[in-house]
């Protein structure tokens, strides 16, 4: 990785000192093992603190809603297409970014790597396919494969999908079924799924790590916190935190790119995804649709086909 | 459970199913009386917030009509809503809401017959499954319990 | 000072004396995360833990805790009228707490305890707990307690101390709470006072050198409160920040709330709930004007609250015991072990 | 062990629309339990929650004075969820009073001269203190009275039979204004609180004390003008707003630094203010 850290450094000092950019989004060292802090860059001499490695899976589409200077900013295969959505949505202009466009092999799950061991992780290294862990009285190698976040295991946008820049060479994208588990679920009966997802959100707090951390999630007000009227309840009481996720899914619909963002930052390791991509097959399968490849389409909520489906409607 | 009468919402488009529902009951059309009608300006306008509120309210089903494709009133609020529609009963039924709860239709004015006949398709498939078991707001288990201790 | 032994084997036999009069809680493992938990007869908790993945603070102050109840039915002679609900304050036991998090409810109670005005709810809550504490030997490396005026064998906020000492736990019992909690599970091998202090008190060294992180917190009781909210670097560290409120929500120190009516057909209830200062709804004015508008501004409100604003009001400490749970789940690393040390070496 | 969250049950007595508008009005309290009016107890410049069963609280400044005795009154003004239900109640309607919270300048403004400057709304703290204060037992205790008070139009202001009553006597100086108005029998100041605040308020001095509550507009405009006739900062008192829950300093969302506005407020000196964080 150490070989894309410095394409990045290098293609950001040259942007600022020819004053192409501002600004540069990327990723700092983080103080915790296998966490990197997003971070902004904005002289040639700071550029040393980006960096590039298997835990930047926060997506920095993020940090640019409403950003008016010229940025520079790093993207992975899923970065790239929030950027294309965020463009579509006039959260961005294009002529504002430069995108430096990094090819992604995926990200590490950091919940899981944390839970195969029964001691403190003090560090973590890798190199190229492989992950060194390391805690107090043991050391052990992982292949990254087997490690990586549930998204990264089935993307197959690895490749920026629009980029000025590229830290590396494209690399060949997977074949592989997206949608094993949701299947899974749409074979059960109500009352089983009611109680899977029952279960699923047991856990959850309402700090709504899920819903801030997603690109998507931009609205003024979050319909969380509308009180005239209100639509959800404030407590942790299951109905009420069970309508939120289904809202705030639901608002993804069409849009969501399977980042991972979500599930990364839950601090209960509740596997939000499983309503996102719900929505993302149904995309595919009822409209071809994928979020975020192109500029030139808008999104299926945001049009019509005088065909679309509609066996369900009496 | 012979006695029980389901609630069902139904949120009518102004321009078509609800005139289908006054048609229907100025030509005396016998239909059951389980729908509480809301009437809405388009079925673009039917917001999925709604129907979550019906439903976490107590809605034992929930019912939207609108017009046929190409004759929505607002030129393509129905296309639009379509789509809104099909993704959204899919998500409420992956989450476990039985298919019979969620209905949709597209009446005309002046389809006052096929309106009976909706509401009647509505109102026993909402029948077939009985009052809700989730998913309905009630007062919290502190509370609850705290009254049973006070009995005691 | 009394020390008493208990021998692993009769662990469970009086926790299972305890059952009747206590109600007992203790960390369990769900999902690959410890937590907190009451625990059924029978049930015992689990000791091989780091810590638990959220605080116990929720025991003594619940997320969602109702506060009154009322009717709006108008036949109802006492409709509109809020009225106070029988709540469950039996005594209770939070076996097995870190002595960090048992720390927190001392920087915690200044808060719900005041001279002018006393929080019922957290207080009955928190009189009717045992905390019985577990000496921590096996910290993680974002645990930066012993600089914060705490360790992993500190005592303050805790009626009892267990020390594992392989096949028994030794205990300090340090309050007459502590004492009765106890005889009641029927524990009664007294310990050598002098032995016992010394054999705690070597662990306890080994303990603190385990503990590898530290904040230096020296300087901020001098430090200009102006000059600290004016200061440049607030910019660089909330940049990062998604403004969730996952790190007042895991804080065993954060004891901010908001009050919420909620209606049902024809009854209500008054409750509340956590809030936090991550998110704009905290203290946006019925205008829509907003003092704290900005993502910048609430992270420097949490930090600034923590580590100054606490620090004047009350002359000492950080309102932080150094659990680390902010460092570990936060989705975007900011740590407050170096926010700490920027405010503390600030020179503005 | 008294629960501070709990409300007093009070019925409302009257409701009278102030303004033009509409958007004010005052809401006269009467207190269902006789003995919880004199737990009550409290000075102008206090607030309480008012709160309304199935909505919630909000914090409202007590208009009443403590010399006006079997009743309360808050003069409210239509902006949320709890306000726009408060308003859409009547005469009968059973509703909470939490309180009374807050700071009061009452042993700093003993035996001193007092300069009043409102505007708006904001003036329903004001009218309490300009009733407390010329109750015949009080009078005695303050030395000049000044008021200046603006609204948008002479139908925005509040109290207007109250305001013409004042202008008739000669133990306090009252100098009402609008910011504008087209009616002819206006008798009174055209023109911007700061303005009038220029022309008509005493100069400082140590036993002057301003006490200032508006719109933050006017409060900024305002302070240079009261540093110009020579009042010190820590003279001057003003009123500040904050988003509150509890009142009581406890819910955490209304500090500015180590002050919680609910509970060390709401009334701070500018003196005060220039050590605090400018958060507001």
């Amino acid at each position: 990785m150490s070989d894309y850290t410095s394409k990045i450094k290098e293609i950001s000092e040259r942007l600022l000192k020819e004053e192409k950019v501002e600004i540069i989004i990327g990723f700092r060292k983080g103080t915790v093992p296998m966490m990197n802090e997003p971070c902004f860059v904005k002289t040639p001499e700071d550029v040393k603190e980006l960096v590039w490695d298997s835990n930047c899976g926060i997506n920095l589409a993020n940090y640019l809603t409403g950003r008016k200077e010229k940025i520079a900013i790093i993207a992975k295969g899923c970065d790239s297409r929030n950027i294309v959505t965020h463009i579509i949505e006039n959260k961005i202009k294009r002529e504002q970014l430069l995108i430096i466009g990094v090819p992604c092999k995926g990200m590490i799950d950091k919940n899981k790597i944390t839970s195969m061991f029964e001691n403190e992780i003090m560090e973590v290294s890798e190199d190229k396919e492989n992950i060194t862990v390391k805690g107090e009285g043991f050391e052990k190698t992982l292949n990254k494969n087997d490690v990586l976040q549930e998204n990264c295991k089935i993307c197959v946008h690895r490749n920026p999908v629009i980029y000025d820049e590229l830290a590396a060479d494209l690399i060949d994208e997977q074949k592989v079924d997206r949608y094993e588990d949701v299947r899974k679920i749409e074979a059960m009966s109500p009352e089983e799924k009611w109680s899977y997802f029952d279960d699923l959100l047991s856990p959850c707090i309402r700090c709504y790590a899920c819903r801030n951390a997603c690109p998507l999630c931009y609205c003024p007000t979050c319909f969380v916190d509308e009180s005239m009227p209100q639509w959800v309840g404030k407590s942790i009481d299951p109905v009420d935190t069970r309508t939120f996720h289904l809202l705030r899914a639901y608002h993804c619909a069409g849009r969501c790119t399977d980042c991972g963002a979500c599930e990364r930052a839950c601090p209960m390791g509740i596997k939000v995804r499983l309503f996102t991509k719900k929505l993302e097959k149904d995309c595919l399968e009822l409209y071809g649709w994928q979020a975020g490849l192109s500029l030139n389409e808008r999104p299926p909520l945001d049009t019509y086909r005088p065909d679309d489906p509609e066996d369900f409607i009496k | 459970m012979k006695d029980w009468k389901p609630r069902i919402v139904g949120f009518l488009c102004n321009w078509c199913s609800y005139g289908a529902a006054d048609l229907a009951g100025v030509s005396r059309m016998q239909y059951p009386p389980n729908v509480r009608v809301i009437r809405i300006p388009c079925s673009g306008r039917m917001s999925p917030k709604f129907i979550l509120a019906a439903f976490m309210k107590g809605a034992d089903g929930i019912w939207v009509s609108g017009c046929h494709p190409g004759d929505c009133h607002y030129m393509e609020g129905n296309y639009y809503a379509r789509r809104k529609f099909a993704l959204f009963k899919n998500l409420i039924e992956y989450m476990g809401i039985e298919p019979g709860r969620l209905h949709f239709s597209w009446i005309s004015s002046a389809e006052s017959t096929k309106f009976a006949r909706v509401i009647n398709e509505v109102t026993s498939a909402v029948k077939a499954l009985g009052p809700r078991k989730h998913g309905i707001k009630t007062m919290p288990d502190e509370l609850v319990k705290s009254k049973i201790s006070m009995a005691k | 000072m009394r020390f008493i032994t208990i021998d692993k084997n009769s662990w469970a036999n009086g926790l299972e004396n305890l059952y009747g009069n206590y109600r007992l809680f203790g960390p369990v493992k769900n999902n690959n995360q410890h937590f907190f938990k009451e625990l059924a007869k029978g049930e015992l908790p689990d000791f091989n833990y780091l810590n638990t993945r959220l605080s116990p603070k929720s025991l003594v102050f619940p997320q969602t805790e109702i506060m009154f109840e009322f009717s709006l039915d108008e036949n109802d002679e006492q409709h509109h009228i809020l009225k106070e609900i029988n709540k469950d304050y039996s005594p209770r036991a939070l076996i097995g707490i870190r002595p960090c998090d048992a720390a927190s409810f001392m920087l915690v109670k200044r808060n719900f305890d005041t001279p002018e005005y006393k929080d019922n709810y957290w207080l009955h809550a928190y009189e009717s707990t045992i905390f019985a504490g577990l000496a921590c030997d096996n910290p993680c490396n974002t645990c930066f307690c012993t600089s914060a005026g705490c360790g992993p064998f500190h005592e303050d906020g805790l009626d009892l101390l267990l020390v594992d000492e392989g096949d028994k736990f030794i205990v300090k019992i340090l309050t007459p709470k502590g004492d009765n909690f106890i005889n009641s599970a029927g524990w009664e091998t007294e310990a050598d006072p002098t032995a016992s202090e010394k054999i705690i008190a070597e662990m306890q060294i080994k303990a603190e050198e385990k503990i590898a992180s530290s904040v230096s917190t020296d300087k901020l009781k001098n430090k200009s409160t102006i000059k600290l909210y004016d200061g440049t670097f607030w910019d660089d560290i909330a940049f990062a920040c998604i403004n969730c409120g996952t790190c007042t929500y895991v804080c065993p120190t954060c004891w901010c709330f908001d009050i919420q009516d909620e209606v049902t057909r024809n009854s209500g209830i008054r409750i509340r709930n956590w809030d936090s200062c991550m998110y704009p709804l905290f203290t946006l004015h019925g205008t829509g004007y907003n003092p704290r508008n900005t993502k910048m501004q609430r992270v420097r409100q949490r930090f600034m609250h923590k580590l100054k604003y606490y620090v004047d009001k009350y002359g000492d400490g950080i309102q932080c015991v150094g659990c680390g749970r902010c460092i570990r789940l936060c989705p975007v690393n900011i740590d407050i072990r170096k926010v700490c040390d920027i405010m503390n070496n600030y020179e503005g | 062990m008294q629960n501070p969250y709990l409300p007093y049950p009070v019925r409302i007595d009257e409701i009278i629309t102030e303004t033009e508008d509409k958007n004010l009005k005052t809401f006269k309290l009467v207190f269902i339990n006789p003995e919880d009016e004199k737990k009550f107890s409290y000075m102008p410049g206090q607030f309480a929650e008012l709160s309304v069963a199935g909505k919630g609280e909000i914090p409202i400044g007590i208009a009443s004075s403590p010399t006006e005795k079997g009743f309360i009154k808050f003069t409210v003004n239509k902006v949320g969820l709890v306000t726009t239900c408060l308003h859409s109640m009547k005469p009968g309607d059973i509703i909470g009073v939490r309180g009374p919270l807050g700071c009061h300048p009452w042993d700093t403004l003993k035996g001193k001269s007092v300069v009043i400057i409102g505007g708006g709304f904001a003036f329903t703290t004001l009218r309490s203190s300009i009733v407390y204060m010329l109750d015949p037992l009080n009078r005695k205790n303050f030395k000049d009275i000044h008021v200046i008070y603006g609204a948008r139009s002479p139908g925005m202001l509040l109290y207007r039979n109250e305001l013409a009553a004042w202008e008739t006597r000669d133990d306090i100086k009252m100098h009402i204004t609008v910011d504008g108005t087209d009616d002819p029998e206006w008798k009174y100041n055209v023109g911007f609180v700061p303005t009038i605040t220029e022309q008509k308020a005493p100069s400082g001095d140590s036993d002057t004390f301003a006490l200032i509550c508006g719109p933050p507009i006017m409060i900024k405009f305002t302070q240079p003008v009261l540093d110009k006739l020579g009042h010190a900062h820590d003279h001057i008192i003003m009123s500040l707003e904050m988003r509150m829950k509890c009142g009581i300093g406890i819910c955490g969302r209304c500090n500015i630094g180590k002050e919680y506005v609910c509970k060390d407020g709401p009334l701070f000196t500018l003196a005060e203010l220039n050590n605090m964080p400018k958060e507001y």
